[in-house]
């Protein structure tokens, strides 16, 4: 655990609770209303001590917005990714470590799947399911799959041609439990570090498919929402796009830091 | 010469796979074609008859057929909004993508890969810190948010660049790089960051290898082990991951492009999504993919040129 | 003693910095003079390598830093300390004072530069020689290593090149400037034993030829026998011992030369025994004992016209157009309670061998008969408890254990998988395990990374033999190990064959260790056993001449026995790959003595 | 189809406009028109299918003004005038149409106008293969003649009172040459004062000065527009001298330009009208309690300050306000939410138990702000109200076609043909009756309306309908919608830019000062 005793770890897990936390905790905290109530006196009024992040064009604060947003980027992203990686885990895991001809099909499909870039996949499956939470999360999960399941894949087939999987193998153990013994706690850490930046990825997806339209739908607070929003103020009052895009930029700023320092932490020689 | 073939026969196997896909995740976007013709004007019969002529009710494979026939023919279809042949639209569009794909790219690998190398030179050092954590900020904010800030500061701040809109070269060149500069730096300084991190860790694995030594033990400057025997061996890796990237651009144009209304490939694809212009998405998609997959053999070739240990096999 | 080139003083490096610094090189000193070949040898972590990367300064771009001591150069105008030097003098000195090669021959050339130009680079940078001159220059130093087609080479890129020939260019490369010290880090672990021999010769004739001194770190005390004038014994970042070379092989005086020597299997030792016999350790209470083979031999493995091979897969549709032929009609048979080793360079086949008898390769075709059981004819389900019969010790002791489970559970796996012991008696069992091989049982609950390679390895073989196997094949088991683990490793194999009756199919390149360990022996070569037959006849008798050759290759731990005093050059392996349509002739052997069968080409 | 298509497209010549931002008194605008320059205009729709009878949409049509002419025109109070016909005369029995034609008409290619391309043009508009969207204007016509080259007669099988109405819109009235309809699509060919020129889609539109046009040159060499959806990206451009003008300044900046001295602003009123629609087919809306109820939730003044910044005046007639069916004396309910949510309880939906979908499309952003405030104002009521987002697309088919929509928001140009606008909206049969309002009395208004011939009676009959559709609260009528231009000072003639219809854009009489 000694990785996160550095700058950048401790930066980095401090951003990933305090926005774990924000998420979990706004929605309990804070009035649902807080992030909807309009103030028709006070539209887009700069940052003052009413209004700490200042207000958007239908006078909403944006304190509230943001730190209410929180949970719908979290909860998109967070769950997209676990979509994407319960889909690609049997996938990967089965190419990698069966190969052959099931594996030249589905990277073959994989690749191909891959030559569509992830935004627009996520673009067109959210256009074909309309948008809403779930299909959100749906067009995202599928959009990041292939990706997912490409790495897992490698990472099987590296596992998979370890010696200590062959010594397994001699030792009589069975394709389940060599798999569950040996090829998933050897991926999983590569998976985690995976799944952490691609978590930062899937918040950039969101916040752009909302950027189109086809993602959030209002008056629900997202932060890719708040800054499609404010594309229309932007050079009266910056601060619309400013807040909800630094909560954006710092949290992937976070997540790719934790991904980086979990890279090291997770790798047992250099665990303890 | 063989690896060139297969790499072709490939390449046809993965357009096919990609026309597939396209056809079929395009048939299942809700409306149709028939609906989108007729617009308000739409009642059932009318529609049914119309399906009917469009041969809408024949199977999907014989639709696929006439429709990956029209596309190896050239026959492209028509847009439905645009009412235009989608051929020649898409070529014109692809030409104004490809203008600030290339610029995006252009800036990223000429920040980039000094950024990186000097980084990975004083690894573990404030030099390395701080490029790393320049290149950490830049991966994580999101294009968009660079293109508002750009706006805001080049457009509407300073009034240097225009701040929306597309010239083509043809007509203007200097016009057409100024409409294209702010589109492209904000898709590049992602990317930028993006390679960056790529280079430093390629260059950090290739300046502890053993052939870096061998060329140090020579009296070889580290100007010239660095700069010449390291980014030699970096430039392909890098590269490809350059390749690799132009997907993510072309993503990432969708968003670019509606931001600064510049009418490129993004901007297309985005009207005929929104607007369910349903030959016209399958146009844009396939040609999309395609481009993404030609631009990483193109790299997978260009490879091939600076690696010599590829060029045999 | 004439005036030494270079002399060193009580270096001192570091590495790391405040709480994380570590001494790598604590009070060293030592000198050398021209003309001499100075071997510094100790197993890994002693500081040898770091002591030459400080000459060249090269320890910096590692994080190293030279704390204290002074490395003196003597120039032509006069010494100079290089500890002191500044950057520009240390790049006039690199290359043109001091050359240097190193282990890895794969590495060492730039992938993406010709050969020519990383030549000519140091001729232009040293010596001012531009376009033709630089590549008559670089022509000649080809010429000087012996590179055939030299004038070819030049325009090749490194990966057209074997192995031997890219240590070659190298060579080339710190020889290009004609340096007064040649430094060779470890220049020939990587390579076969054949090609071993070659460079050896070659750095000799170099050093005789140009007069130069020689610096030449190395583990194995075979090669030192072979190349040195002098030694230097390094243990843990100090010098332990230095002299001569006959005096040291003959008089060790630091305790930890004498057991670095007891360690070493010499080729030719085991003449005239009739059986393995663990090799005396210093220390070593117990007087070892030797393992006859049974008086009624009773075959175990049955192996007949075995034959394995790759397919190669190429094009867009993957289709199937060539084999790597890996293992080519191979047959022999290993007793009860005996060992038989398979010895061969790379590339011949020794470990697929080994895998398809496992069927962790399948082969192509043959038969595979253990304890009468036919192996090739198993269904998966019989194949896992076959397995039961025969276990597999592997050569990377860091990557054949799960670096992500406990060692008990590693250790338990194979009980576990057959169903043998749950509970407190799996426990039990493992615990047992843990003794058998001489590892505490605290180790139970750690990780791998944990333990160091010998420990690992000792995991290896409890893993093995935890469901009581008969067969244990052993590939490649104690090459990655240093010198003296190695022993007690080999030693331990001995003791679990002597006490349970273990039979040993032991996959190596190591000569010497093979004629230690084996009743049987068999050389392989492209595929197919070339000769085999007892151990004695084959190393004493050798008729192949491929075996004769192995024979001339193998350095021997003996300053008294030199083999390197002309240019050795053997031929290459050709490829074992092939067209489909290829039929390879089926192995005939003719019988030199009962049990004794060499391979008629 | 984008952003502010007009889906009354049908219907003819929207009425006079009406100028209440009063033009800044700005030096160059009073100055005498000067020959030359381009005009660049940051138009805030992208142009679609050009062929003036095809297209459906309000932005090509702004466009193509300039290209095309028509028949007949209006004047600024909506009197039908000529225009490429010198005179025309109605029959006594309403069934014969004779237009003189104006002699010296060039269209672009170099070909005089005649009898025969007038005939051309009506055919082709009313033959139901071409897809006009305008072709029932012609579905009472039996024949059309041509006695000479410069007359022209129609036919009617039956009295149709606003033919001639309709046609003094471009998209049913545009006469194009003879055998042109092919190429209409993608190098349209009228006889309007620019030619048109080329066009880079979803970019700009290029039109050069046509000198052969009957009516006089235009001052400007020629126009481009410059297409820009993004209202900011548009105010950018103007304010950075990239644009000469734009239209449809984002109202929230329109106060803002407006006070800006250094540019031009022309307002107008109305562009279009809004309602909110609720879906009678769904069963809490065929209570009239309920859609009542659902009206007085609505604060209409605050609504149009939320989402259009006070850019438009609420109304309940949604009559064309200088019309003679425009009913001043209908209000709007007021807002009060304690009483909607006491009529509610009484029509049996207590709070909690409503929970409605909200569909709402993209194409007008101020449609998606007004849907946000709606929900406040419905939680307040205890009525559920979520938000569904459509692209125009979705919009068309789900709400428009299949009716599949509770609850859902549109607007419409301000019909100022009345038969059209009630008719279609709330007649059972109507074309637009997408609500699936089937109210006997409004049915019989309409049909009545149809066959009345005095024209105050009229008036009174469209009167009555509005009364209903309030009283019934059909629909949520909510106001009319300003359109706006900025331009930069050096623009003149601004005020002949927008067609009396409050749509079409015309630059024929517009200068550059240099």
């Amino acid at each position: 655990m000694r990785g996160f005793l550095t700058a950048k770890g401790l930066i980095g897990a401090g951003i990933v609770m305090l926005v774990l936390a924000i998420a979990l905790l706004a929605p309990l905290v804070i009035p649902d209303r807080m992030a909807t109530a309009m103030d028709m006196r006070a539209r887009l009024s700069g940052p003052s001590l009413s209004h700490i992040f200042g207000t958007d064009q239908l006078g909403r604060d944006l304190f509230f917005r943001v730190m209410l947003g929180a949970q719908t980027s979290v909860l998109i992203a967070g769950s997209a990714v676990l979509m994407s990686i319960v889909i690609g885990l049997p996938l990967g895991i089965v190419s990698g470590y069966y190969g052959g001809v099931i594996d030249n099909v589905l990277m073959r499909l994989v690749d191909t799947l891959l030559s569509f870039p992830a935004l627009l996949l996520a673009l067109t499956i959210s256009a074909v399911l309309g948008p809403n939470l779930t299909n959100t999360i749906i067009a995202i999960g599928i959009a990041f799959t292939p990706f997912l399941a490409r790495i897992i894949r490698g990472e099987a087939l590296r596992v998979a041609q370890m010696p200590y999987v062959e010594a397994a193998r001699a030792a009589g153990t069975t394709d389940f439990m060599m798999i569950v013994r040996h090829i998933l706690p050897n991926i999983m850490p590569a998976i985690i570090v995976q799944g952490t930046i691609s978590l930062a990825f899937a918040i950039l997806a969101e916040a752009g498919l909302s950027f189109l339209g086809l993602g959030t739908q209002p008056p629900d607070a997202s932060w890719g929402l708040m800054i499609q929003a404010s594309r229309d103020y932007l050079d009266v009052a910056p601060w619309t796009a400013l807040v909800p895009g630094a909560a954006v930029a710092i949290t992937v700023l976070g997540l790719n830091m934790f991904g980086d320092v979990l890279r090291d932490v997770l790798d047992p020689r250099t665990a303890t | 010469m063989a690896y060139l073939i297969n790499r072709l026969m490939s390449v046809v196997l993965t357009l096919f796979l990609i026309s597939i896909i396209t056809f079929a995740v395009t048939n299942i976007l809700p409306g149709d074609v028939a609906m989108m013709i007729m617009g308000t004007q739409s009642n059932p019969e009318a529609l049914a008859g119309l399906r009917e002529s469009l041969g809408l009710n024949d199977p999907l494979i014989m639709q696929y057929g006439r429709w990956i026939g029209g596309i190896l023919t050239g026959d492209w279809g028509t847009s439905l909004v645009f009412k235009e042949p989608i051929g020649p639209l898409i070529a014109q569009k692809v030409t104004a993508s490809a203008l600030i794909v290339v610029m995006s790219m252009t800036i990223a690998l000429v920040c980039a890969i000094p950024l990186g190398v000097w980084a990975a030179v004083h690894r573990d050092r404030w030099q390395d810190s701080t490029a790393s954590t320049v290149a950490l900020i830049g991966v994580s904010l999101p294009d968009f948010f660079w293109g508002i800030m750009l706006i805001l500061l080049f457009a509407r701040g300073l009034g240097w660049l225009p701040s929306s809109g597309f010239v083509h070269p043809v007509d203007d060149f200097q016009l057409a790089i100024r409409h294209a500069f702010l589109p492209s730096l904000a898709l590049g300084l992602g990317l930028m960051a993006h390679l960056t991190r790529m280079t430093r860790a390629t260059m950090t694995g290739i300046l502890g290898q053993e052939f870096i030594r061998v060329a140090r033990a020579k009296g070889l400057s580290e100007g010239t082990v660095v700069w010449r025997y390291g980014l030699a061996n970096a430039i392909g890796p890098v590269m490809t991951v350059a390749g690799l990237q132009v997907g993510y651009l072309f993503g990432s144009i969708i968003v670019v492009e509606s931001l600064f209304n510049y009418t490129g490939m993004g901007w297309l694809t985005y009207q005929a999504l929104l607007n369910r212009d349903i030959p016209l998405i399958q146009g844009s998609v396939f040609v999309i993919a395609a481009v993404v997959m030609l631009a990483n053999l193109a790299v997978d070739l260009l490879y091939t040129l600076i690696d010599p240990r590829i060029r045999l096999a | 003693m004439t005036e030494a080139i270079v002399t060193i003083d009580h270096l001192r490096v570091t590495f790391g910095k405040g709480a994380d610094t570590v001494t790598a090189v604590k009070d060293v000193s030592f000198s050398i003079a021209p003309g001499e070949t100075v071997c510094v040898v100790g197993e890994s972590g002693s500081g040898k390598s770091v002591t030459s990367l400080s000459l060249m300064r090269l320890v910096e771009f590692g994080g190293g830093s030279i704390v204290d001591g002074r490395l003196t150069l003597m120039r032509k105008d006069g010494p100079i300390d290089l500890a002191q030097a500044d950057t520009t003098t240390m790049r006039s000195i690199r290359g043109r004072d001091i050359g240097m090669i190193f282990q890895e021959p794969m590495t060492s050339l730039n992938p993406v530069f010709t050969i020519e130009r990383q030549l000519t680079d140091g001729l232009r940078l040293h010596l001012g020689l531009t376009g033709s001159a630089a590549r008559a220059r670089a022509l000649q130093l080809l010429r000087d290593v012996r590179i055939p087609e030299p004038e070819r080479r030049l325009k090749q890129y490194p990966h057209e090149l074997s192995g031997g020939m890219r240590q070659r260019v190298v060579i080339a490369i710190a020889m290009a400037c004609e340096p007064r010290l040649l430094i060779a880090d470890e220049p020939t672990t990587a390579l076969d034993v054949t090609i071993q021999a070659e460079i050896l010769a070659l750095i000799n004739r170099l050093k005789r030829e140009k007069g130069m001194a020689v610096m030449f770190i190395t583990h194995d005390m075979a090669v030192v026998a072979q190349i040195a004038d002098r030694v230097v014994v390094m243990y843990r970042g100090d010098v332990v011992e230095e002299g001569p070379v006959a005096e040291i092989f003959a008089n060790p005086k630091a305790e930890y030369t004498k057991a670095l020597l007891a360690a070493v299997p010499r080729l030719g030792e085991m003449q005239g025994k009739a059986a393995p016999e663990p090799l005396r350790l210093v220390g070593q209470k117990f007087v070892p004992k030797s393992l006859p083979p049974a008086a009624q031999p009773e075959p175990l493995l049955e192996v007949k016209n075995l034959t394995t091979y790759f397919p190669v897969r190429g094009g867009p549709l993957r289709r199937h157009t060539a084999n790597v032929h890996a293992v080519e009609d191979v047959s022999f048979t290993l007793n009860k309670g005996e060992t038989l080793s398979l010895v061969g360079e790379s590339g011949c086949g020794k470990s697929s061998c080994g895998r398809s008898i496992l069927r962790l390769v399948e082969p192509t075709s043959g038969s595979v008969m253990l304890d009468r059981k036919d192996v090739l004819a198993c269904n998966p389900r019989d194949l896992r408890h076959l397995r039961r019969d025969m276990q597999m010790i592997f050569q990377d002791p860091f990557a054949s254990l799960n670096p992500y489970m406990r060692l008990m559970a590693q250790v338990a796996e194979p009980l576990r998988n057959f169903g043998l012991a749950t509970g407190s008696d799996l426990i039990d069992r493992v615990a047992a395990l843990f003794d058998r091989v001489d590892l505490p049982r605290s180790y139970m609950r750690r990780f791998p990374h944990e333990l160091s390679g010998g420990q690992r390895q000792r995991i290896a073989i409890a893993r093995a033999l935890a469901v009581n196997p008969k067969l244990i094949i052993a590939d490649e088991a104690v090459s990655a190990l240093d010198v003296s683990v190695q022993a007690q490793v080999l030693n331990l194999m001995m003791e679990l064959q002597a006490d349970l009756g273990l039979s040993f199919l032991f996959i190596s390149h190591d000569m010497a260790v093979v004629e230690r360990v084996s009743h049987h022996v068999a050389v392989m070569y492209l595929g197919r056993i070339v000769e085999i037959g007892p151990r004695a006849a084959i190393f004493e008798n050798p008729q192949h001449a491929y075996t004769k050759t192995l024979m001339l290759a193998v350095p021997i731990a003996d300053p008294n026995t030199r083999k390197l005093d002309s240019d050795l050059s053997f031929k290459p392996i050709p490829s074992p790959m092939h067209d489909r349509s290829y039929r390879p002739t089926p192995s005939t052997y003719d019988t030199v003595a009962p049990g004794h069968l060499v391979l008629r080409d | 189809m984008k952003r502010r298509t007009f889906l009354g497209s049908t219907t003819a010549l929207f009425g006079t406009t009406i100028f209440s931002g009063a033009l800044p008194l700005v030096a160059t605008a009073q100055t005498a028109p000067v020959t030359g320059g381009t005009l660049i205009w940051g138009h805030s729709e992208t142009t679609q299918n050009l062929d003036m009878h095809q297209t459906g949409t309000a932005s090509t049509g702004r466009v193509l003004q300039n290209v095309h002419n028509s028949i007949v025109t209006v004047d600024k109070d909506l009197k039908v005038i000529p225009m490429l016909a010198e005179s025309f005369e109605q029959s006594e029995d309403g069934l014969t149409y004779t237009f003189k034609l104006r002699a010296g008409v060039k269209f672009h290619d170099g070909s005089d106008m005649t009898a025969e391309d007038v005939k051309y043009s009506f055919e082709r508009c009313a033959d139901p293969a071409t897809g006009a969207v305008n072709f029932e204007v012609f579905n009472a016509v039996d024949t059309i003649e041509t006695p000479d080259d410069m007359t022209v007669v129609v036919n009617l099988k039956s009295v149709n009172a606003p033919f001639l109405s309709r046609l003094a819109e471009n998209g049913a009235g545009v006469v194009m040459p003879s055998g042109s309809g092919d190429t209409q699509g993608e190098t349209p060919i009228g006889c309007g004062p620019f030619k048109f020129v080329s066009r880079e889609f979803g970019n700009k539109v290029e039109l050069a000065r046509f000198d052969e046009y009957w009516d006089g040159p235009a001052y400007l060499d020629g126009v481009t527009a410059r297409e820009i959806p993004e209202p900011t990206v548009r105010l950018t451009g103007l304010r950075t001298g990239e644009l000469h003008m734009i239209n449809d300044i984002p109202a929230d900046r329109a106060q803002e330009i407006e006070d800006d001295a250094t540019l031009q602003v022309v307002k107008w009123f109305p562009l279009n009208w809004d309602f909110v629609n609720l879906n009678h087919t769904f069963e809490p809306f065929q209570n009239p309690d309920v859609r009542r109820a659902f009206d007085m939730i609505i604060d209409k003044e605050m609504l149009l300050e939320g989402a259009l910044w006070g850019q438009g005046a609420t109304t309940a007639s949604p009559s064309y306000p200088t019309s003679a069916s425009y009913d001043t004396a209908l209000t709007q309910r007021a807002q009060d939410i304690a009483a909607a949510k006491q009529m509610l309880a009484d029509a049996g939906y207590p709070e909690g138990s409503l929970n409605i979908v909200f569909k709402a499309t993209t194409n007008y952003p101020y449609h998606i702000e007004s849907a946000q405030i709606l929900v406040e104002w419905f939680r307040e009521a205890g009525v559920n109200l979520t938000i569904e987002q459509l692209t125009w697309a979705d919009w068309l088919s789900q709400c428009w076609v299949d009716k599949d929509y509770q609850m859902t928001m549109m607007n419409f140009f301000t019909l100022w043909e009345p038969d059209f606008l009630y008719y279609s909206l709330w007649n059972s049969t109507g074309a637009f009756n997408y609500r699936g309002i089937n109210d006997p009395e409004i049915d019989r208004l309409t049909e009545e309306a149809r066959i009345t011939v005095d024209p105050a009676a009229r008036a009174d009959i469209y009167k009555a309908v509005q009364q209903q559709v309030f009283d019934q609260a059909h629909d949520i009528i909510l106001w009319f919608r300003n359109g706006s231009i900025g331009a930069q000072p050096g623009v003149g003639g601004l005020d002949t830019v927008v067609h009396p219809n409050g749509s079409n854009f015309n630059f024929h009489k517009v200068w550059l000062q240099a």
